[in-house]
């Protein structure tokens, strides 16, 4: 399951079979949802959160969330914001309106990737399988949000829990992403 | 009875479980905890293979990873790994393992005539033979020597077994687990330091595991180390690692492992991985390579039943084997005697312990004395007897004179012998320390650390339990320490017993045998003497890096870990000058030979580079597509119908697409959103044509350069709003274009307030080319004059298509009235479902790329990265209609402007057509003037595409060809093997030069 | 693979996130139009390629997609800097030094 | 020079081969040569062996920080070919296989040159066509090659895998039956004790130290670890390290310096009959005579001159040999090493004089270079002797970076559509 940070807006699809389910570590399809991609400079920041609905986190690789809100932090001027597939319009409208002539870039990208649910005890393993990345709690703690490479894909990788991680691809890769992240975690079952 | 020089008692193999395993098909017994090594040796096997180029028989020499003799084949599932070392194959039931490098028999080896043969053979030798005739070396000389090299035979099926690979991070990595690693392990651990301790033998404890003389904490050293283990199992912060070789130290302390996770185990569950590479980032490390034993280098030193003392002692002590039953014993240091003491204490005979040294120490001698061991001091073997199994020795006296006399001769079935101790610098060496040389120690140790590692114990030089134990906590405590800052109070645990012993020898040992008739082996397995290393300085070789190279001392599989000290200080004695002049060859990774498996991992099948799929994928495969690879992209290439060939397909998808309609897939083609208030400025720097005046709803096709003045890529961009542009690029340039945009924006206009997003995945996108093109769309598109007035060629709009929002451009990659619709993703499937179906309506067709290809040919338009190469202009393609006259400035314009950019004589794009319009020109064959060009004739230009063209009913075909443009009319020549094919130069475009079918 | 650090993330990440893309502070000519052939095959194509201390252009393209230099040496490939695009190039010498080059 | 053969080897042998001679001298360089080459690799032995046996300067040193042979020479995967796509490249690389074919009987060593066949699969449909395009331009230069189908490719590789349900398919082939492999080290010694007999002084652990330039700002000579050495004409022939000698006579250089690693399996018997090359999947492989498969990786991304580069590149490069030769996957990596390599914008080398008067570069040979090695050698001779390059060297200039008349074998690898 996708708990605490996330657990309003990324949810499992409850249409979809478990790709992975073990004693240790499941993966799950998660539902559509809004993405849009905000490029600005600091002066628009304010009144963009306020029109999105949180504030856009300036803290490198940190997320801030709100019911059914969550802004990612991708780069220094570069934020992914995460809203219900159906608030598409509504979010898209407002942020615009909201910033007017502050110079700005917003697309929406809602489509452009997909993404699954890593949970369990076993998940930080699973991930560490492709991901040269110290994800242990100290190094890489609940909200933690990046881009980065899983074997030879470029993955986002968002904690939302101690033991659940959304991972998050292209659409066109995630047919390897997955697919190695079962095919890796089929040794958990192993005798 | 089986098993004959199996100990009664002692120990680490579990002598309850008995095991059955095969050696060249003969079945023989051993224990859980053997290896393939000491249970043939329990077995009385010592002949286990032959040499590399005289095919010597040879026998077990060591009990570790640096064994060069003892390679073997080992077969699981019917097929055989081959060069697998036998000391460190576990045995496990039903183990089948053969000997390599003999024909028909290990036992009658033909090869073996290379030995007698050998004073033809010296280094080096076939550099200066096999030239004549001169066409004998490829088809006689060299695949004689070929098939009589190599050792085992390569795997012959495809090897099924998966591959695992984790990234882990740590604070402290400890590679090795003998006292001091075990020690450093401990005390790191202790301060609550992330720690991986990782060894390469099954069992943790190095050489504790095999010591019965000494105590720690007043326990035996095995139960202190399985103390020791069990201790650090309880702690989460520690990760130990068995079975785990630190093969590579690379720069920023990054470190890898190789993990055989299976391959013990006689029924391993196929989900497993064989092996596992751990890809570790970490912060200090430890080394605790410990230190292997030195061979002595006396006439002969090859036989089987010659083994190192200690390992004799591993095998004794650790295996339950006693490695011969009347034991010589040759040393020049204080811990072979061990080795001949706890023989005798398990009741083999030692026939003496001759020790090169004039006065060994005097306790030594006494407890030799004490227990009836005959000792000849300043005593060496001069040579040996036997040929598949040794069963004497000659015996040397040293005299002061420095020459040798006579010592007479001596029976026995095994000698074990010692030249002292190399520290493993290996990993060390590959962190790129660099070593410095010892003299008291006769040995190269560690220098100054270069990485965040510190070596502890035998591996720098450092021996005795107490000091070793000690010197490994206190590495641990500070390598915790520099890691975390933390640290802990720890208690050392003390050891007596396990003094470090003095003495050694390094390089070819004095005798009184005809040196030039005689073999004294530096470098076993490729069968390099001393006298091999003579000759290569002799020969003007004087650096140890030709020295290596010419006689291939320290290039076997070992990797010179036996050889490399001794061959340094002959070679230094050679050649008069001290060691460290002569250097040492650099170590270089992997520690141990590593399994091509581990470093592909899960890299195969379509995990080999991810499979990119566009959403019409199932309806595709439903429907018979054939894809070709873009890149990572799978593109439909053509879609052929009832048993039609590819060019019967593409001719009915080309016709089709010109009567009626087609529908392609465009989904792969890269897009970039540029939003902002700079956006049209930002374009108008990047690429070749002006952007500012282009008014939303309008698109323009887009030719983009890099600063060479080169053609990179192209693109039709549509502006959707004075701030949003939606832009397009090739498939295969997608990620080049966008890299070469923010590269520019950010480090060279980072004023500009402009950002730039790949939108490449947010669209499925369908061409809907043909003259009902607009027919065919019409019924889902809301909200939108598609009438040629209102919606003319090179307009874009933001609709709806069946409810979906949609980006609708009219744009032509064929020249008919067309149509590209982006979709959402999610929405694309749906999309092409209706558009598929609805086109069927009107005897439309699919198509892919070829025809895609064919209908673009016909109209001239080119494709980047075919018809260009990286070295067209805009000018040399007959754009120049694409450069904004009035643009002080845009990527390439500068470039455009060198001399030789602007001179005469360019390959300029152009068509051709053959004279018989039935000949195909083929894709990439050379253009000339002349009709039968002499060999080695500059050509004028090359075809860059050539197609049949169903619209023409004959072959049309695009080139680059030097001063094309002037040329048309002109006829020109393609030299074929068959004769040449006169071909007229013409404009690039074959059909509809007025552009009629365009604007319709 | 190295290991290299983000300015702008705050975070060492393995080089495989990072695109190494040559030389620094090698600026485009501001009006190519006035530069001669030899300044521009200096800008294309002449590079220190020094042997020792040297600066570099990386852009963390699976991260947060940003380009920034870093001081690196060349022999030992260890990094003496990092810092953000469009800071003014550092001493390099006083590096070395710094260093024990 | 004694005459090596199998009669003076069997001679030797019953003197138990205490009567071999050196293969070169190891002598004290002297105040003046016509000639100093710096660098003695590969490329500038077999300049100085021309210079002195095609063009009569015997007064030539050549002057090598470490041992001779011991750089790039000594590192790489000794494949020989000459089936580029431009015509001046086809020419330069043809121009040396004929010295190949009879290099052992020139130098009177056995380079081991042996035309095992490299063949250079296509995986797409790009590739196809550049590979073709590449097949006529060398018929027209005079240059063996051909098409193999996917089966022809495998019949003359029977390891190869030709499936079609792997990844990237094997589309085919081109092949050039003279290529094939040599004997690096034998090309850098032969070399040596060739032009050693003639009289060139080899003097190795010498390092250059600086060029010395006159008032007219031609090459008086170098400064070396053992001295000012006189000389009127310098070829400096350093592979990775050109842009640092470059610099001390004042040249900037368009190169960049590499790490390029390549490996070696532990020693199989005969498994692997020709050289494999796959340019779209980053595969090099052949079997060396001693039974070891030599296969070549790529370079890292950053400039290094540290000899050593990432796993990840050794990771890329064999699980692309595993995926065409899958039962090498249980085979097992011996030995890994780095080169450094001096790579230019086009791919291309530069082998020309200079804007110094007296200075000659010969460098930019990228991760391909070895296979050139005696017809560099011989034209550079050509370039130093006469002041003027030989027409098969002619286009390779340092100024065709300025004008834009590049030589683009990258090219020929251009982004797919």
């Amino acid at each position: 399951m996708s708990d605490l940070l996330a657990n309003d807006l990324i949810t499992p699809d409850a249409g979809e079979a478990p790709l992975l389910a073990q004693a240790d570590v499941s993966i799950l399809k998660a539902v559509p949802v809004t993405r849009l991609s905000y490029r600005g400079r600091e002066g628009s920041l304010k009144a963009a959160g306020k029109a999105f609905g949180v504030a856009l986190p300036v803290q490198p690789l940190s997320n801030s969330t709100a019911p059914k809100r969550a802004a990612l932090w991708m780069g220094p001027d570069e934020w992914t914001l995460l809203a219900p597939e159906e608030e598409l319009n509504a979010v898209f409208e407002a942020i615009e309106k909201g910033l007017g002539d502050t110079p700005h870039a917003l697309v929406d990208v809602s489509h452009r990737s997909l993404a699954v649910i890593v949970s369990g005890a076993k998940a930080e393993w699973l991930l560490n399988t492709g991901i040269f990345i110290d994800l242990s709690l100290e190094a890489f703690p609940v909200g933690t949000v990046t881009r980065t490479i899983f074997h030879k894909a470029p993955v986002m990788l968002w904690r939302t829990g101690p033991d659940t991680f959304v991972v998050e691809s292209w659409v066109s890769f995630m047919d390897y992403v997955s697919g190695l992240l079962v095919q890796v975690g089929q040794e958990l079952a192993a005798a | 009875m089986s098993q004959p020089f199996r100990t009664e008692k002692g120990g680490r193999i579990d002598r309850a479980e008995q095991l059955t395993f095969t050696f060249d098909g003969e079945e023989m017994q051993g224990h859980k905890g053997d290896t393939l090594a000491s249970a043939l040796l329990a077995n009385g096997v010592h002949l286990v293979g032959r040499s590399f180029k005289y095919h010597r028989p040879r026998g077990i020499i060591s009990a570790g990873s640096e064994e060069p003799n003892a390679l073997v084949g080992v077969y699981r599932n019917g097929d055989q790994t081959p060069n697998l070392r036998a000391t460190q194959v576990e045995l496990y039931q039903g183990l089948e393992a053969i000997s390599q490098n003999r024909f028909p028999s290990l036992g009658f080896d033909i090869g073996a005539v290379n030995d007698l043969m050998s004073p033809l053979f010296p280094a080096g030798f076939y550099y200066k033979t096999f030239m004549w005739p001169k066409s004998f070396w490829d088809r006689v000389y060299e695949p004689i020597i070929r098939a009589a090299a190599g050792l085992g035979k390569p795997p012959k099926n495809p090897d099924h077994d998966v591959y695992g690979n984790i990234y882990v991070h740590c604070d402290v990595l400890v590679a090795g687990s003998g006292p001091s690693g075990l020690a450093a392990a401990l005390a790191a651990a202790e301060t609550g330091a992330k720690v991986i301790l990782c060894d390469e033998q099954a069992e943790f404890g190095g050489s504790l595991l095999s010591e019965t003389s000494a105590s720690i904490d007043g326990k035996d050293p095995c139960d202190w180390v399985a103390e020791t283990i069990a201790k650090l199992m309880t702690m989460d912060n520690v990760t130990l690692l068995p079975r785990t070789t630190a093969f590579g130290y690379f720069a920023h302390n990054f470190v890898a492992l190789a993990e055989r996770v299976t391959e013990h185990l006689s029924n391993p569950d196929p989900k497993l991985p064989r092996e596992r590479l751990w890809q570790v980032r970490a912060k200090e490390v430890v080394i605790a390579a410990g230190a292997i034993e030195r061979p002595m280098v006396f006439p002969e030193n090859d036989r089987p039943g010659i083994l190192m003392a200690e390992s004799g002692r591993t095998y004794l002590n650790r295996y339950g084997v006693k490695v011969g039953h009347k034991v010589l014993v040759t040393t020049a240091c204080d811990t072979a005697w061990q080795a001949a003491f706890d023989l005798k204490d398990h009741g083999v005979e030692v026939v003496a312990i001759a020790d090169m040294r004039e006065t060994p120490p005097a306790n030594l001698i006494s407890i030799a004395e004490a227990r009836g061991i005959r000792v000849e001091a300043g005593c060496v073997v001069t040579g040996t007897l036997g040929r598949k199994r040794v069963k004497g020795a000659l015996l040397g006296k040293l005299m002061t004179s420095g020459k040798v006399a006579s010592g007479g001769q001596v029976a026995c079935d095994a000698i074990l012998m010692s030249g002292g101790w190399t520290p493993t610098v290996s990993l060390y060496s590959q962190s790129r320390g660099k070593v410095v040389w010892d003299a008291d120690k006769g040995a190269y140790v560690p220098g100054k650390s270069v990485q965040n590692e510190r070596s502890t114990g035998a591996s720098k030089g450092l021996y005795g339990l107490q000091a070793t134990l000690e010197d490994g906590y206190a590495a641990g405590e500070e390598a915790a320490k520099a890691a975390t800052g933390k640290s802990a109070k720890i208690t050392y645990s003390v050891a007596t017993g396990g003094e470090a012993g003095a003495g050694g020898t390094l390089g070819a040992l004095p005798h009184d045998r005809n040196a030039a008739r005689v073999k004294a082996f530096v470098d076993y397995q490729n069968d390099v003497t001393a006298k091999d290393v003579k000759l290569a300085v002799r020969e003007g070789m004087q650096s140890i890096e030709h020295i290596k190279r010419y006689t291939t001392t320290g290039m076997a599989t070992d990797q010179g870990r036996l050889s490399n000290m001794n061959a340094l200080q002959i070679a230094s004695g050679a050649l008069e000058r001290p060691v460290t002049d002569v250097g040492l060859t650099t170590f270089r990774l992997p520690f141990t030979p590593t399994t091509f498996g581990l470093f592909a991992g899960v890299s195969r099948g379509d995990f080999f580079d991810p499979v990119r799929n566009t959403p019409s994928h199932d309806w595709v495969v439903a429907n018979g597509g054939v894809y070709e690879d873009v890149g990572q992209w799978k593109r439909t290439w053509y879609f052929p119908k009832d048993g039609e060939d590819m060019h019967a397909a593409v001719a009915r998808e080309c016709k089709t697409a010109r009567e009626s309609v087609g529908l392609f897939d465009a989904s792969t083609l890269g897009k970039i959103e540029v939003v902002g208030p700079d956006a049209a400025e930002f374009l108008e720097r990047m690429y070749t044509n002006p952007w500012k005046k282009l008014a939303p709803g309008r698109c323009r096709y887009g030719l983009l350069l890099n600063d060479a003045g080169f053609i990179v890529d192209d693109g039709v961009i549509g502006r959707l709003a004075e701030d949003r542009f939606h832009v397009t690029t090739t498939t295969g340039g997608a990620p080049s274009v966008f890299a070469t945009m923010e590269d520019y924006l950010q480090t060279e206009w980072p004023d500009l307030d402009v950002w730039i997003t790949s939108t490449t995945e947010q669209f499925a996108v369908a061409a809907v080319q043909g003259p009902k093109a607009r027919e065919v769309i019409a019924p889902f598109i809301e909200g939108v004059d598609l009438s040629a007035e209102a919606f003319p060629h090179m307009s874009v709009v933001e609709a709806t298509f069946c409810g979906v929002p949609c980006r609708l451009f009219r744009i032509s990659f064929t020249g008919e009235l067309g149509f590209e619709i982006n979709v959402p993703r999610r929405h694309g499937k749906m999309m092409w479902e209706t558009l598929a179906k609805e086109i069927e309506k009107h005897n439309g067709t699919v198509y892919g790329t070829e025809t895609m290809h064919v209908l673009r040919a016909e109209k001239g338009y080119i494709i980047v990265g075919q018809d260009t190469d990286g070295t067209v202009t805009p000018q040399d393609a007959g754009m120049s209609w694409a450069i904004g006259k009035k643009k002080l400035d845009f990527v390439g314009k500068r470039g455009l402007e060198r001399p030789d950019l602007v001179a005469e004589n360019r390959k300029q794009f152009v068509g051709l057509l053959t004279k018989d319009p039935k000949v195909k020109l083929e894709e990439g064959a050379q253009i000339t003037v002349a009709e039968n060009p002499a060999t080695g004739t500059p050509a004028e230009g090359h075809v860059t595409s050539s197609y049949y063209s169903p619209a023409l009913d004959r072959n049309i075909a695009l080139a680059i060809v030097k001063n094309g443009h002037a040329l048309e009319g002109k006829t020109l020549y393609v030299p074929m093997p068959n004769g040449s094919i006169p071909v007229e130069v013409t404009g690039p475009v074959f059909y509809d030069k007025e552009g009629a079918r365009l604007n319709v | 693979m190295l290991l290299v650090y983000c300015p702008y993330c705050d975070v060492e990440r393995a080089e495989t996130e990072f695109a190494c893309r040559g030389e620094a502070h090698i600026a485009r000519p501001a009006d190519p139009t006035q530069v001669s052939d030899e300044d521009w095959v200096n800008y294309l194509y002449m590079r220190t390629n020094t042997k020792g201390v040297y600066a570099e252009r990386w852009r963390h393209i699976h991260g947060c997609g940003r380009f920034f230099n870093a001081v690196r040496d060349t022999v030992s490939d260890r990094f003496l800097k990092f810092y953000k695009a469009g800071e003014t190039m550092p001493d390099l010498e006083a590096i070395a030094k710094e260093a024990g080059k | 020079m004694k005459r090596y053969s199998f009669l003076e080897l069997a001679k030797n042998a019953f003197s138990a081969h205490q009567n071999w001679g050196r293969q070169w001298r190891a002598p004290e360089p002297k105040a003046e040569y016509d000639v100093v080459i710096v660098g003695a690799g590969g490329h500038g032995l077999a300049t100085a062996y021309y210079l002195a046996k095609e063009h009569g300067v015997h007064s030539v040193a050549v002057i090598e920080k470490g041992w001779l042979g011991g750089g790039n020479t000594g590192r790489n995967t000794t494949i020989v070919r000459s089936n580029y796509l431009w015509e001046e490249s086809a020419g330069l690389y043809n121009h040396a296989i004929g010295l190949w074919q009879g290099l052992s009987q020139e130098l009177n060593y056995n380079v081991m040159y042996s035309a095992r066949g490299v063949m250079m699969l296509a995986h797409t449909v790009h590739d196809v066509q550049v590979a073709q395009r590449h097949i006529h331009a060398n018929r027209l230069a005079g240059v063996q090659n051909e098409w193999l189908t996917p089966e022809q490719a495998k019949e003359y590789c029977p390891p190869l895998n030709i499936e079609k349900n792997i990844r990237y398919p094997v589309m085919g082939a081109a092949l050039q039956r003279v290529g094939g492999t040599a004997r690096h080290d034998a090309v850098a010694w032969g070399y040596a004790r060739g032009a050693d007999a003639l009289g060139v002084d080899i003097i190795q652990n010498c390092a250059v130290t600086g060029i010395r330039r006159g008032q007219n700002g031609a090459v008086e000579g170098v400064e070396t670890a053992k001295g000012f050495i006189k000389a009127k004409k310098v070829g400096v022939v350093a592979a990775g390290h050109t842009s640092t000698i470059m610099d001390m006579a004042g040249v900037r250089m368009p190169l960049e310096s590499f790490p390029l690693q390549a490996l070696v399996s532990e020693p199989v018997k005969p498994a692997f009959p020709c050289v494999v090359m796959s340019n779209t999947i980053h595969a090099y492989i052949s079997q060396s005579d001693k039974g070891e498969l030599v296969i070549g990786a790529g370079t890292d991304q950053f400039i290094s001159y540290s000899q050593a580069g990432g796993i990840h590149i050794s990771n890329h490069t064999i699980d692309a040999i595993c995926e065409l030769f899958p039962h090498f996957r249980r085979m097992r990596m011996l030995r890994n090493w780095g080169g450094i390599v001096d790579v230019t914008p086009d791919r291309s080398p530069i082998l020309s004089k200079t804007p110094v008067q007296g200075l000659y570069v010969n460098c930019g040979w990228g991760t391909g270079g070895f296979k050139a090695t005696p017809g560099s050698g011989h034209v550079f001779a050509h370039t130093i002797a006469k002041d003027e390059p030989h027409k098969i060297n002619a286009p390779f200039t340092i100024d065709r970076f300025r004008t834009g008349r590049l030589i683009d074998e990258a090219a020929a690898a251009a982004v797919a559509h």
